[in-house]
């Protein structure tokens, strides 16, 4: 159905144009689901726009064909290409919630598509897309129709996307990481149904994911990328059993295991830079003090109390009287304890961002309180928490955190030398050496946030928090869209920072594995309400509650054949 | 003659009239402002007066009036004409003459009362419908000139305001037209007044359109959506009177473009040296007024700046008006003498003045201003224009806030004396200069009540002095430039044409209006 | 909502009431007008009196204001010092040749600019595109009198084909005179509209040119199109929306501007509109109709801005919502 | 001999040679520049280039008034004609050139960055000081530039300054609500809450992170508005409140000629008018290419 032969894609920046995907090739056939898995920011997303012609100008296509059902699409005029898209090739972009228009309901940017496509009525598009909505797991697929992408959370978006990739029954679907915003359960549903359409329809799937448990569900064949390169290509089991390639190897023993806990994330290759020379990044390292781990202190912790929100659902101008609420927490109370990492996971919707949002102080609670006042150990550090910048927070949506029109470079150092005062040459050395630890290269600073895959703009926010050196820092899906093994050395940063220096982490997250090596506490959440809290381990071991029993039951297992975890860790780990 | 009917040509079948004016009259009351405004203009072939005066301003022919009697100095007695009907068909008489000068001296609701004809009067007796006699306070001998000026309106309309008439509903005369629509800022429709007494006017219809750009309105007498105007800027001139079907008028006026000098006062607010520091006034030596005039080269102003469409003035009234003074000879250009006598008066290098002057109040006033302090440039002063919006310029000029500044005047020939007196008189209002000469104020204090001839002979001595002390600088006589589709219309050369009186040179009204 | 309401009221009341009071020193700084209204009248002392007390100038500036707005009250702006009949009457006899006129204008400017700026927008490496872009410049640079006589020199003195002066036949609707209904009216409406519309037509072109080009590299543009929507779908269900905030600005702002500012239109086409109405009085000093006109204008400007902040949360959800409170 | 440049001073000549390579990029604003650059030269040197000193009215010979281009008058010779006055249009439009672009640039300027900065303080404080700058806003949205020009010449007489305060105090209005609306949008975006977040200043959020991302409706609007700024320049000359008579601009040098316009005398309203629709021309060519240049999603087409 598919074949990409040779392509070669470059991208320009600051150093001229620069090759981003070079001689790949690549075949899909019909009912047949082929996993692209690879490192970030090796061209995974730039091949999978290529083949639906979306390279944005002034990148191109310099080398290779994509020859599509016997038509070489790099050939097509802009309008056979538009009659092709959606009802032949249909794309899940990454990043849903810069996918959607913020200006339109979700219904009509569902609907329209069927409509213009396959000149469905009004009538018929809408049952269509309520349809849809519901096998991508929503109950209410009314509301969700008639809400703006702003009033929906990450997961929400990203299944109303692939409900309208869905829309026109495409026979190939290029799903660009379509399962990073959702929780475990949803995760499965959503695998599972992408695996029964390519089976029922007969459809070609492109999946691009990060997630070795969705690959090793659901991929018949897998693609490994690095660094623009195909490096490995085979049968799923086959590959997933015996890697030939390093990097593969590495890729497979980094996936987080499911039991146990280590409180490392086991990186097959540690950065150069040591770790104390990271660390002493920090002012309090840099204060002459030596590096001492520092105790935690549950004594001193942010109080949660009664938190409620609630948004109204207004609809237009007829509904600007009207009263009708939606309650996106209820009461919600808990502890922050100082010094640990507070794991927050739960359903897509369930409110958490909704909740960090509320401790940065962003969002104003209905009711309810978040009292820092017994946070801070010293009066010092107290003050320096109401400038603010002692609570940082790394968003879900990186896309839209970070200023498009600033370089990184200025997302980096900006803060550092207006609020911290800090010198010019410091603070860019400084940036530097934050973005290498996040495993980017200085040469990345000068550009703008346009030019980044969405891995690597994660790791900038990532960078981007820590240049402040918060006490508290609230990372919403901080790895989402991370391969595995540059999530192993970013967490083992945060960790590292945790441990080190006593940094509170709030931990949003949808990777139960991750949640059990990282978390030192959890609390589960489902509809605005926690439904369980208390030790990560015990929590995640033995869940009390239903809710969170369903989420770990339903979590897509990494099970590579033949190969021992356990062993793997025992080898390597420190 | 005087009574030659216009006859609509064969280009334009339809019997309308079309006059493009720049200005709109601000109320359709004929009484509100007699003071060269607009609504004088409009006024004529609506409104009648009791005597009316053709171009050579001296004949006189009645009629409202059919005649008059000077019994004594005065008392003036006047017979009406019979049978006349306002338009909305009430019967003109000796009451509607009663109410009109009443409603003069005494306008209703808050309207201004037009002091001079009210204090001139000190009853008007009523002998029968058709005869009233004026009793006036004291011997007036410009009292006849009161009678042309002032429109005669129905007694009908009682405590009518100028808004009455501006909904037209008390816009009632008895001209050969009336008033049918006023469409603010676009124009003013007339019609035939069935009720006139005389032959049925020509036009069945005439509009004054309000064009207050002049190239749009030259362009629009071009393409002939309008058939007579008037201001047409003189660079114009040519290029219409090339054009087919189109006339050029220009009619001398006695307007007088001219400017005060600052003579009364020991410093001036606007006169320093080049350093900028305080001198003592300059402009009360005469020699340095002489050098100034003698500077002006002023038919080069007439000939570049108006194209010749002026009449160049050296002293202040024009040829054939009150006050000329024919033996005063013409001022030379001569920029040595200027020089000389600059440095004789001890301003060998000259001085710094700024001269003030109206932003386009007068056509091209801001070029002669500017053209003016060239000319001075050349004698060495330094000058500096400050050309004023009028709603600006007015104020500061009646304080006395500038040293040279202009004015204009266009007289009307009984008002004349009363002009040159608050201008030159040592006490008088409009005198900001502060030129004060003794020889003056007694002749200012004679003249009123001197007889007509008497008054002639008298105001040119006064001429003669000012001419002598420079007491002003006259610099140019105004001229009305009109233009016409000689293919539409035809222009009747008795008419007096003053600013905008279109409507009386072109349609011309029954015959019995202009025999007497 | 009705809190709402009221606060709106009382911010409209205020700015309504600084707005009179503004006016009143600057004309009063300007000076005293009445000279201009009758240049012999000091030669009268009593007169002048006379016509100071009629003009309410006789009283200290304060007293005069408070009279004003006592006036204000009964709804009285005072009348006309120069045309002596109550300003709002001289004011609203000419409101709807302007009103017309300004219409005409905008509508010829979204009806004309919309699409033109879309097209350059879109396609911005075209020769047609560059040309439009350029011809936008030209239409809002040019000065207006130029445009003005150059059309009555073509259609006028040259061709002949349209009328160049004055308001055609009008009919009365709703109290107004409304030319815009009768076919003379329209022909006599077109060239001074088409004078105003080309400087508005170039200022859409050139935003909405603009704001499409920035919108068109959006993610969820490339979305729409990988959703395989064709090209005038995307137009009219995305960018028009999205490019729409800055137009509706623009738009209020012009079309109120026009009606203040469109004078030089008025003069060379002896348009008998409010503009020039309002230069004659600024010349003039007339204060009461100044100070009528522009509360009126204000009132105006309140309400379309008020409509454009309406529009502008129609068009943006995210407005609709009090902003997330932030500790 | 070559000094090192400071480390500064180098990056920033870097920067500006890797800015000027980036605008080159399009051969029709790298000709605008040229054309702009030009005008900046003529406007500063015009004392030296032109032959005549038309505000010294010692030079003026009104005999020469009103000569086609390319005749020989009394005091000199005139290449592009003469005015009503005599002066030299040629001299008249490099003088013109310098007010004009003087008023043009200050009192745009002006407005663009104290209306930007108001409508962005009410966006961002939002509240009751939205409130009360909007609503002042609408005020001086209905004040008229005519008003506003008398009030300064009544009070202070005519002057360059004047009739740029003039300008500015209406036009400063299209920016606030211009500026205001399109920050509106952003304030509650991702990036502006992570700004706060990160402790920056409120001036330091407005300007250095909202600014930038609401600057092309801005862009257009400024483009719109160094023409119509002489537009209403000349416009007040048009109604006799513009600049300083014996100080041309540009745009009075425009609206004075335009008596002549359909007189034959066409030089005297179509040379200026022709050499500031150049200058608006190129200007908003240039200013239309810096807007795709700072925007980095749009960069080198
Ligand atoms: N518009 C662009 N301009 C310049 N460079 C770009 C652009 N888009 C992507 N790149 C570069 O191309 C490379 C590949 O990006 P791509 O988005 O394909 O990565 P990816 O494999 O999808 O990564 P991730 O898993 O993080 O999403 C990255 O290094 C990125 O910096
Ligand atoms: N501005 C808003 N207006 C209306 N509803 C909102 C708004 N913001 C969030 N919600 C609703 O609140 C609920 C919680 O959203 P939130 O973003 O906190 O979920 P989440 O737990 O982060 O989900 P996910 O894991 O999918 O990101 C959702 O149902 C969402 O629709
Ligand atoms: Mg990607
Ligand atoms: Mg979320």
């Amino acid at each position: 159905m598919l074949t990409v032969s040779d392509l070669c894609i470059e991208f320009d920046s600051p150093d001229g144009m620069k090759e981003v995907v070079r001689n790949a090739n690549l075949k899909i056939k019909g009912k047949e689901i082929v996993a692209v898995v690879g490192e970030s920011g090796a061209g995974k997303s730039t091949i999978g726009n290529a083949i639906a012609g979306m390279i944005a100008p002034p990148g191109k296509i310099t080398a290779g064909d994509i020859k599509f059902n016997g038509t070489f699409l790099g050939r097509l005029s802009d309008k056979e290409y538009e009659d092709i898209r959606g009802n032949e090739i249909a794309c899940i972009f990454q990043n849903p919630m810069t996918a959607l228009n913020p200006l339109e309901t979700v219904g009509r940017q569902i609907i329209e598509t069927p409509m213009a496509k396959l000149a469905l009525t009004r009538q018929d598009a809408t049952v269509k897309a309520k349809s849809l909505l519901s096998q991508v797991g929503f109950d209410d697929p009314e509301r969700i129709m008639s809400s703006y992408p702003h009033e929906l959370s990450g997961g929400m978006l990203q299944r109303a996307v692939i409900a309208i990739a869905l829309s026109c029954d495409p026979s190939l679907l290029i799903a660009d990481e379509p399962t990073t915003a959702l929780d475990v359960s949803l995760r499965s549903e959503i695998v599972s149904l992408l695996s029964k359409i390519a089976e029922e329809k007969g459809i070609g799937v492109l999946l691009i994911t990060h997630d070795m448990g969705v690959v090793c569900e659901a991929a018949h064949r897998i693609y490994i990328m690095r660094r623009g390169e195909i490096v490995e290509q085979g049968n799923a089991d086959d590959i997933l059993a015996a890697p030939q390639h390093a990097y593969t190897r590495n890729l497979i023993k980094s996936v987080p295991t499911n039991t146990g806990k280590n409180n490392r994330m086991y990186e097959p290759e540690p950065s150069e830079q040591s770790e104390e020379n990271f660390l002493s990044l920090f002012r309090t390292a840099g204060s002459g003090k030596p590096l001492k781990p520092v105790k935690k202190a549950p004594e001193f912790g942010v109080c949660v109390k009664d938190l409620s929100v609630s948004f109204s659902l207004s609809r237009g101008l007829s509904g600007i009287s009207s009263k009708k609420m939606f309650n996106a927490l209820n009461s919600v109370s808990f502890d922050i304890p100082q010094g640990c990492v507070f794991g927050v996971v739960g359903g897509s919707g369930s409110g958490k961002t909704t909740l960090a949002r509320v401790i940065a102080g962003l969002q104003a609670p209905t009711t309810g309180q978040v009292d820092f006042s017994k946070f801070h150990r010293t009066a010092d550090a107290a003050k320096h928490h109401h400038e603010r910048s002692s609570v940082q927070m790394v968003f879900q949506n990186p896309y839209a955190s970070l200023n498009p029109r600033h370089t990184v470079l200025r997302q980096l150092t900006e803060a550092p030398i207006n609020v911290r005062k800090m010198q010019h040459d410091e603070a860019e050395e400084r940036a530097r050496k934050l973005i290498e630890a996040v495993g980017l290269s200085a040469q990345d600073l000068k550009k703008h946030p346009h030019a980044f895959s969405g891995g690597q703009l994660q790791r900038i926010s990532i960078a981007r928090a820590l240049s402040m050196e918060p006490t508290l820092l609230i990372c919403d899906e901080p790895t989402s869209a991370l391969d595995v093994t540059v999530q192993a050395s970013v967490l083992n940063l945060l960790k590292d920072l945790n441990e080190k220096l006593g940094l509170t982490i709030v931990f949003i997250s949808h990777d139960l594995p991750v949640c059990r090596h990282m978390c030192d506490h959890i609390i589960v959440m489902n509809n605005g309400a926690i439904c369980e809290q208390g030790d990560a381990l015990k929590i995640l071991d033995a869940p009390q509650h239903p809710f969170t029993q369903h989420l770990i039951d339903s979590a897509p297992t990494f099970k590579p054949p033949g190969l021992n975890k356990d062993q793997l860790y025992s080898n390597t780990a420190p | 003659n005087g009574c030659e009917r216009t006859v609509a040509s064969k280009e334009y079948n339809e019997r309308l009239l079309i006059i493009g004016s720049p200005e709109e009259p601000q109320t359709l009351d004929p009484q509100y402002g007699l003071f060269g405004q607009i609504q004088q203009a409009t006024a004529p072939v609506v409104y009648e007066q009791l005597f009316f005066r053709k171009t050579d301003a001296k004949t006189l022919y009645p009629l409202l009036a059919k005649s008059y009697r000077m019994p004594n100095p005065s008392t003036f007695e006047i017979d009406l004409r019979e049978g006349v009907l306002f338009s909305d068909g009430s019967a003109f008489d000796a009451y509607d003459v009663v109410f009109s000068f009443k409603r003069l001296a005494d306008p209703p609701g808050a309207g201004i009362p037009i002091k001079y004809i009210a204090n001139a009067i000190d009853h008007i007796e009523i002998i029968n419908p058709y005869k009233v006699i004026f009793h006036l306070t004291e011997p007036t001998p410009g009292f006849i000139g009161y009678l042309v000026e002032a429109p005669i309106i129905s007694n009908e309309i009682g405590a009518a305001e100028p808004a009455d008439f501006n909904n037209l509903s008390a816009a009632v005369g008895t001209g050969p037209y009336r008033i049918t629509a006023w469409d603010r800022g676009d124009k003013i429709e007339y019609e035939p007044n069935p009720l006139f007494r005389g032959k049925q006017p020509d036009w069945d219809k005439i509009v004054l359109k309000f064009l207050p750009n002049h190239a749009a309105r030259v362009a629009a007498l071009m393409s002939g959506d309008i058939h007579v105007t008037n201001y047409i800027p003189t660079v114009d001139v040519p290029r219409l009177q090339s054009a087919e079907g189109i006339d050029i008028i220009a009619r001398p006026s006695n307007r007088a473009i001219y400017f005060h000098l600052d003579i009364g006062r020991e410093t001036s607010p606007h006169i320093t040296d080049k350093t900028g520091r305080t001198i003592p006034n300059p402009l009360r030596d005469r020699r340095v007024r002489e050098a100034l005039s003698l500077a002006i080269d002023r038919s080069l102003i007439v000939d570049k700046i108006l194209e010749g469409y002026a009449t160049p003035a050296f002293q202040w009234m024009a040829e054939g008006h009150l006050g000329y003074n024919p033996s005063l000879p013409p001022i030379i250009v001569d920029r040595e003498r200027a020089r000389q006598l600059l440095s004789d008066a001890g301003y060998p290098d000259g001085f710094r003045l700024t001269l003030h002057g109206t932003a386009g109040l007068y056509g091209p006033d801001v070029r002669v201003l500017q053209a003016i302090a060239a000319m001075w440039a050349k004698i060495g002063i330094d000058v500096s224009v400050e050309a004023l919006p009028p709603g600006v310029y007015w104020g500061p000029w009646f304080d006395r806030e500038f040293s040279v500044a202009l004015s204009s005047y266009g007289f009307q020939q009984h008002r004349i004396v009363p002009v040159v007196r608050i201008t030159v008189s040592s006490d008088g209002y409009d005198n900001i200069g502060g030129y004060s000469n003794p020889e003056v104020d007694a002749l200012m204090r004679q003249i009123p009540a001197a007889p007509i001839e008497q008054q002639r002979i008298l105001m040119k001595d006064v001429t003669a002095i000012l001419y002598e002390d420079i007491a002003l600088l006259p610099i140019y006589h105004f001229q009305y430039v009109f233009g016409y589709r000689s293919d539409h219309v035809v222009y009747d050369p008795t008419q007096n044409l003053r600013d905008l009186e279109l409507l009386r040179a072109f349609p011309v009204p029954g015959d019995d209006r202009t025999e007497s | 909502m009705i809190g709402a309401l009221a606060r709106k009221t009382l911010q409209t009341a205020s700015a309504l009431l600084a707005t009179s009071f503004l006016v009143f020193i600057a004309v009063y700084l300007i000076g005293e007008p009445t000279a201009l209204y009758d240049p012999l009248i000091r030669e009268d002392p009593e007169r002048l009196a006379a016509l100071r007390e009629r003009l309410g100038l006789n009283l200290p500036l304060h007293e005069q204001y408070l009279r004003f707005l006592a006036n204000l009250l009964q709804g009285d702006f005072g009348e006309s010092w120069v045309y002596q009949e109550p300003a709002v009457m001289v004011i609203l006899e000419r409101l709807p040749a302007t009103l017309e006129l300004v219409f005409i204008a905008m509508v010829l400017a979204v009806v004309l600019g919309y699409p033109l700026g879309l097209l350059a927008g879109l396609s911005r490496n075209n020769s047609y595109a560059a040309f439009i872009e350029r011809a936008a410049i030209f239409g809002y640079s040019t000065p207006t009198f130029w445009i003005g006589l150059v059309l009555i020199y073509v259609f006028g003195v040259w061709g002949n084909i349209l009328p160049t002066i004055g308001r055609g036949e009008s009919i009365t609707i709703l109290g107004g005179e409304w030319s815009l209904v009768t076919l003379d009216g329209l022909s006599h409406l077109i060239l001074p509209a088409v004078t105003l519309a080309l400087y508005e037509i170039g200022y859409v072109t050139r935003m909405v040119s603009t704001m499409t080009q920035e919108t068109t590299p959006k993610d969820f543009i490339r979305f729409a199109r990988a959703k395989g929507l064709p090209q005038k779908r995307i137009v009219s269900n995305h960018i028009i929306k999205n490019t729409s905030i800055p137009l509706i600005t623009i738009i209020a702002i012009e079309t109120g501007a026009l009606i203040a500012g469109s004078v030089i239109t008025e003069t060379v086409f002896g348009w008998p509109g409010i503009g020039k109405l309002l230069v004659d009085s600024v010349a003039a000093l007339d204060r009461p109709v100044i100070v009528a006109f522009i509360m009126l204008t204000v009132c105006f400007f309140l309400i379309l801005n008020l409509v454009a902040d309406l529009l502008y949360t129609i068009v943006d959800p995210r407005l609709r919502q009090p902003a997330g409170g932030t500790a | 001999m070559t000094f090192p440049l400071p480390q500064a001073t180098r990056q920033w000549k870097e920067k500006l040679q890797a800015g000027f390579r980036a605008f080159a990029g399009d051969k029709t604003a790298l000709a605008c520049l040229t054309l702009v650059g030009g005008y900046v030269f003529f406007a500063v040197f015009a004392p030296i280039i032109a032959p005549q000193d038309p505000q010294d009215l010692a030079q003026i010979e009104l005999i020469d008034a009103r000569l086609p281009p390319l005749s020989l008058g009394a005091s000199s010779f005139f290449i592009l004609g003469s005015d009503a006055l005599g002066r030299d249009i040629f001299s008249m439009t490099l003088y013109g050139l310098r007010i004009s672009l003087t008023v043009a640039l200050i009192s745009a300027t002006g407005a663009l960055v104290f209306g930007a900065a108001a409508g962005l303080t009410a966006a961002y404080l939002g509240g009751w000081v939205n409130a009360v700058i909007m609503r002042v806003v609408d005020i001086f949205l209905s004040l008229p530039a005519i008003l506003i020009a008398l009030l300064f010449i009544a009070v202070f007489g005519r002057g360059v300054e004047n009739t740029i305060i003039a300008i500015l105090a209406v036009q400063w209005t299209h920016y606030a609500r211009a500026m205001n609306a399109a920050a509106a949008g952003e304030i509650n975006k991702d990036y502006v809450l992570a700004a706060k977040l990160l402790g920056l200043s409120k001036p330091r959020i407005m300007f250095g992170h909202i600014l930038p991302n609401c600057l092309a409706p801005i862009f257009v609007i400024f483009a719109v508005q160094l023409g119509y700024v002489i537009a209403i320049e000349a416009s007040l000359s048009f109604l006799g409140l513009g600049l300083p008579v014996t100080q041309p601009s540009l745009g009075s040098l425009v609206a004075d000629g335009q008596e002549f316009l359909l007189s034959g005398a066409y030089w005297m309203s179509l040379i200026p008018g022709f050499v500031l629709l150049l200058l608006v021309f190129a200007m908003n060519v240039v200013g239309d290419r810096i807007r795709v240049l700072q925007n980095p999603q749009l960069q080198r087409r």
